[in-house]
């Protein structure tokens, strides 16, 4: 039932985010825009290029589908509202998302393509950069929580949100979520306009469908995790827990899909050099930081 | 008592791939693939052990952990001197390698 | 017992304080000094006051290092504390402005340590390890300005013979703790018969070794070339006194029949080295014959049976030569040498240091009421109540007319002469060392009562000897003063400015074995041991070239020799599991 | 029960990739086949009731083995595997080493006479615990660890680094 539940959520957030997109994109708010979309995509001929390497194509969109509901499963719209409550459930959204990564090299390898497999490496390049910065904040957090367990770390915000208490975690983890789900000024992987698409450049048909609807769970998934670990979850008066989470959730997406528009798309390295010399170091300043504050509290 | 069993035959047979592959691919990467795979058994061997012989004794968690230190480090090192037999021979084919010897 | 520990930590922490600065090291040594002195002196009120302390340090294996604070060891302490201190004021003065400070500071607050350990030693081992330890300091002390020439082999000299004569140590240590089972000194008085008289003879062996007894007096003049702060040490608290100290520790081991050899090896010493004394042509040379003889004294009086009496004469003797050869470092300062010849009429020129120098040397030669005076008319009353009177008396009689006779002929040759004065650097302290120094050597003699009340033996007093020896002291001033030393000895000086070296003298006894033995184990060193270690290295070599044949770069190839030694591990283990079942 | 099977599948699983990584000819598909092998050995862990270290396991494989991938991309040159060539030396030994390192292996662990089975601790016990121990008794241990692997990456980035002169 639960699963039911949250996996509907989780759809329907897709939908709202490919809505809430081609807003920001287009500017015109469509309600019916993704419909139309997705039934063009079914509708048209799914083209597999020459000589793919058949495996890897064929899983990539849907490993891409898996890892980001899995990412979701951990993560609480409500007290009970959740598919798996593991004890190491902000461990597991890391691990989650790592696959994230996977699916995209293997996109990329997969159909045997210049810009794809260009696409792909970059991708896992950027990951380098950026994953440590998905892992520190959420060491963080689960510090001041005393525990990896998603819900526990929703109710140790019940006093005050962590995005107020690490602020300095709150940015870099709210970057690092744009990075996973590639949104601009991070979409490297998919760079429109410099790499065809890249990732996206050799799927047609039902395929991309696939990849499109999974980019946006995953996108959803990413919100949802920032809402769980920095916003304090389903906290809120008035409405129930499941009305707060998905309102908190859908500002963030929204946030993360104005924000990259405003700004220009970043170079490789550049992501690289930021995260490695300058994300790690605040991050770790941010752990520090917390560590601080827990031992002047315990005393 | 049987899981025990299961895990320590299948870790057993991945040693022995581990093993076949370490010995039998020229290339560095492969070797190390195979070094990997002996290592993943080795902490399916550890893993079993802690949970079925010692459950309250942690240091076996503790030693999965250093097992995959290990194999971090392996990664790392591995590609270092890769990289820098690429630069200067072209290829880690280790066919090849004799002016490593000593 | 802290507080006796701290005479010998005091000077160690000044010994490594001056390693780890390298700078300062006269404040520090003094410091050091300083400390030393302070803790002896509490270490005696307490000892006064009736306390005893002893300690067991972990130590060999059933042996533990004991430490023993008795009165004895107390006031031998103070003695030594209270030398080291003044020597090292004096010191300050001295090294002014000389080379290897740094060196020198350290290896001074080294030796005194060790005193200090010696002096408070409880039990064999730990004695025997400062023993050692002493006879390396004074080695590098009298090699100290190895710039100059003879340093080296007169410091070599010395150690020889010291070590020589420490063999003897060995042995009676060795014999001692194997008869009575263990290493506290006290336990193994009770060891009797011949054992205990095997190891009286070597422990004098020993002591006539370092105190610098016939035949073993030689090396003391040659170890003149050390700085005289130095040789002031050494005479008169330290190496040179070890020997005295050590017998006077052991007396109640010494048998009748070591005692009477004790006592006629220290009057014969007395007197063959007072006329070495008279006559030398070098002031410190003199000063060390004289050292010889008056530690002659004390083994004469050891010998007669009166430990109290040699105790007294060897502070009392601390005193009086470590203010003259501080006199006369003033003089070696001014002329820049220590032979008559150029100190002539140094004398005059320093009022001052020649008014002390002469207190001290009247001291010496034991006119009342200088301190001298009441130590030496103790040993000679000690020579007339012992049973051998007949045969010591007259050696301390002459050994103290022959003191008269060098000290008023070393007064005569300082005093005759043209002045010429040249400044002194570091004169203040010098004179300040000087200073103290004679004024101890005023008023030890009063301190009598008290130091035999002190230890609980009596020092002798007897009116006929008094008169004697005085009369035969004052005859020895008039005889120096008024003639030289070719008068007085005639043919005799000749062997008598060689220190009696008959056939060679103890060289050949002494260093030319002692050569011959390092040369043999120099040979079987290099030939034996080096050569298995060669061979070692060689087969090393060669198994590396062997197995560097297994080795082909091809990665494949060893880990599959890697994995073949694995498996090879695993049989094993499989039988040696097969043979635990 | 229901233990032992989905352990004995993820073995299974893991097992097959395992083969399956010497057994293509693409770079990419073997590192790939190694990473899921190596999710499934997680995906033991977590059958087995090691929860962290599963979770571990499978987030650390990931990227190591998409590392592995693109360095093989970058050592190889082999545009998905198409070049039929041999990659293999010393067959029978290999072959052979293998089969007697697992046939032992199995022996023993078959053989072997394996004490009494403990009971099993829950997940957030087992989390907190493992805490405790890495930084408690084993926290030397632990530090090493972190240092090491720390030089090994500093010291790799200077030998793989390109020589200026």
């Amino acid at each position: 039932m639960t699963v039911f539940l949250v996996l509907v959520m989780l759809f329907a957030g897709a939908y709202l985010v490919a809505v809430l997109e081609g807003w920001t994109s287009t500017g015109r708010l469509r309600f019916a825009g993704p419909f139309w979309a997705a039934v063009a995509l079914l509708g048209r001929e799914s083209i597999v290029p020459r000589k793919p390497d058949r495996v890897l194509y064929e899983t990539a969109p849907v490993l891409l589908l898996v890892s980001a509901v899995l990412a979701a499963a951990v993560l609480p719209l409500g007290p009970h509202l959740v598919i798996a409550d593991l004890a190491t459930g902000a461990l597991a959204v890391n691990a989650a998302l790592a696959y994230v990564m996977v699916a995209l090299v293997m996109a990329g390898w997969g159909p045997d393509g210049a810009y794809a497999m260009v696409a792909g490496w970059r991708f896992l390049g950027q990951l380098v950069a950026y994953s440590m910065l998905i892992v520190m904040p959420i060491t963080a957090v689960a510090m001041r929580a005393g525990s990896l367990v998603t819900t526990t770390i929703v109710e140790s915000q019940a006093g005050i949100w962590n995005a107020l208490t690490q602020p300095l975690g709150f940015v870099l983890f709210f970057l690092a979520a744009m990075a996973v789900c590639f949104l601009p000024p991070f979409d490297l992987p998919t760079a429109p306009g410099e790499l065809a698409g890249g990732i996206e450049a050799e799927y047609a048909g039902p395929r991309l469908a696939v990849v499109r609807l999974a980019r946006m769970v995953l996108v959803v998934s990413l919100s949802l995790a920032v809402t769980v670990f920095f916003l304090g979850g389903w906290l809120g008066p008035f409405l129930p827990g499941w009305a707060w989470t998905s309102l908190k959730t859908l500002v963030v997406a929204a946030t993360m899909l104005t924000a990259g528009r405003y700004v220009p798309r970043l170079r490789g390295e550049h992501v690289m050099e930021w995260g490695w010399k300058l994300g790690i170091p605040l991050a770790l300043v941010n752990i520090f930081w917390v560590g601080i504050t827990l031992v002047l509290r315990s005393m | 008592m049987a899981t025990l069993l299961v895990a320590l035959v299948a870790g057993a047979v991945l040693f022995g791939i581990g093993l076949y592959g370490a010995l039998s691919q020229t290339n560095l990467v492969m070797i190390m693939m195979g070094v990997e795979l002996m290592l993943g058994a080795a902490m399916v061997n550890l893993v079993a052990f802690w949970r079925f012989l010692h459950p309250a004794a942690y240091s076996g968690q503790m030693f999965v952990l250093i097992v995959m230190t290990v194999m971090a480090l392996e990664m790392a090192v591995g590609f270092g001197v890769g990289t820098a037999r690429f630069r200067s021979r072209g290829s880690v084919e280790m066919e090849e390698a004799e002016d490593l010897k000593g | 017992m802290t507080v006796a520990a701290l005479t010998i930590l005091g000077p160690l922490a000044a010994l490594v304080a001056i390693l780890l600065f390298r700078r300062a090291p006269a404040a520090l040594a003094l410091l050091g000094a300083g400390v030393e002195v302070v803790s002896a002196a509490v270490t005696l009120v307490r000892v006064a006051g009736g306390a005893n302390f002893s300690a067991a340090l972990p130590g060999l294996p059933g042996f533990p290092l004991r430490i023993v604070v008795e009165p004895l060891t107390a006031v031998l302490a103070v003695l030594v504390a209270v030398v080291s201190v003044l020597v090292m004021v004096y010191a300050v003065g001295y090294m002014e402005g000389a080379r290897g400070r740094v060196r020198f500071f350290a290896k001074m607050s080294f030796f005194a340590a060790m005193m200090q350990t010696l002096v408070v030693a409880g039990d064999w081992v730990l004695l025997l390890a400062a023993w050692e330890l002493i006879g390396l300091a004074s080695y590098l002390l009298i090699g100290f300005s190895h710039e100059k020439g003879r340093t080296g082999s007169a410091a070599t000299r010395a150690f020889l013979y010291t070590r020589t004569a420490d063999l003897g140590l060995y042995v009676a240590v060795f014999v001692l703790i194997s008869r009575s089972g263990t290493s506290e000194i006290s336990g193994t008085f009770g060891v009797g018969g011949p054992a205990a008289f095997a190891a009286g003879i070597l422990l004098l062996l020993a002591a006539a070794g370092k105190s610098a007894q016939v035949p073993l007096q030689g090396w003391l003049q040659d170890a003149m070339v050390a700085p005289t702060p130095v040789t002031a040490f050494l005479h008169s608290a330290t190496l040179v006194a070890a020997g005295a100290i050590l017998l006077i520790r052991t007396f109640p081991l010494l048998s009748p029949g070591v005692l009477l050899v004790v006592g006629l090896l220290g009057g014969v010493t007395a007197v063959a080295t007072g006329v070495t004394a008279v006559a030398e042509r070098d002031l410190k040379r003199l000063l060390a014959a004289s050292t010889s003889s008056q530690y002659g004294f004390m083994l004469l009086a050891l010998g007669a049976g009166f430990p109290a009496a040699a105790l007294f004469h060897l502070a009392a003797h601390a005193a009086m030569k470590s203010a003259l050869f501080a006199g006369s470092g003033i003089f070696q300062r001014a002329r820049g040498s220590t032979s008559f010849s150029d100190l002539g009429g140094s004398g005059r020129e320093r009022p001052l240091v020649f008014t002390a120098f002469t207190v001290a040397g009247l001291a010496l030669a034991a006119v009342p009421p200088l301190a001298g005076y009441f130590s030496k008319d103790a040993i000679v009353a000690a020579a007339y109540e012992s049973g051998y009177g007949f045969v010591l008396l007259p050696l301390a009689l002459a050994g103290a007319l022959l003191t008269g006779a060098y000290v008023a002929r070393a007064l005569r040759l300082l005093w005759r002469g043209e002045k010429r004065a040249e400044p002194v650097a570091g004169m203040r302290w010098m004179w300040a060392g000087l200073a103290s120094l004679t004024v101890l050597a005023v008023f030890v003699g009063f301190l009598k009562g008290a130091l035999s009340g002190l230890i609980g033996e009596e020092i002798p007093d007897e009116l006929v000897t008094t008169v004697v020896g005085t009369a035969a002291a004052f005859l020895g001033l008039f005889l120096g003063w008024t003639f030289t030393a070719d008068r007085l000895l005639g043919p005799l000086r000749a062997a008598a400015e060689n220190g009696f070296r008959l056939a060679g003298g103890v060289d050949a006894l002494v260093a030319k074995p002692a050569l011959a033995l390092a040369e043999a184990v120099r040979v079987a060193d290099e030939r034996g041991i080096d050569g298995v270690i060669f061979a070692l290295v060689r087969g090393a070599r060669d198994l590396g070239e062997r197995v560097r044949a297994l080795q082909s770069g091809l990665v494949h190839r060893e880990l599959a020799l890697a994995a073949g030694g694995m498996a090879l591990l695993l049989v094993f283990l499989a039988v040696e599991a097969m043979r635990g079942l | 029960m229901a233990q032992a099977f989905f352990t004995g599948f993820f073995g299974l699983a893991a097992i097959w990739f395992g083969v399956v990584v010497f057994r293509t000819s693409s770079m990419v598909r073997s590192a790939l086949a190694l990473l899921f092998s190596q999710a499934a050995i997680g995906a033991m862990f977590l059958a087995m009731q090691t929860e962290f270290l599963g979770v571990l396991q499978i987030m650390m494989m990931a990227t190591e083995m998409a590392i592995m991938a693109i360095f093989m991309v970058m050592y190889m040159m082999d545009p998905g595997g198409l070049g039929g060539m041999d990659m293999t030396h010393q067959k029978r030994l290999s072959i052979a080493a293998g089969i007697f390192g697992g046939a032992a292996a199995v022996a023993v662990s078959l053989l072997g006479g394996w004490g009494t089975v403990g009971p099993s601790t829950m997940p957030e016990a087992q989390v907190a615990a493992l805490g405790e121990e890495l930084l408690g008794r084993s926290m030397l241990v632990f530090e090493t660890a972190g240092i090491t692997i720390l030089t090994a990456m500093i010291a790799a980035t200077a030998v793989a680094i390109e020589r200026r002169r």
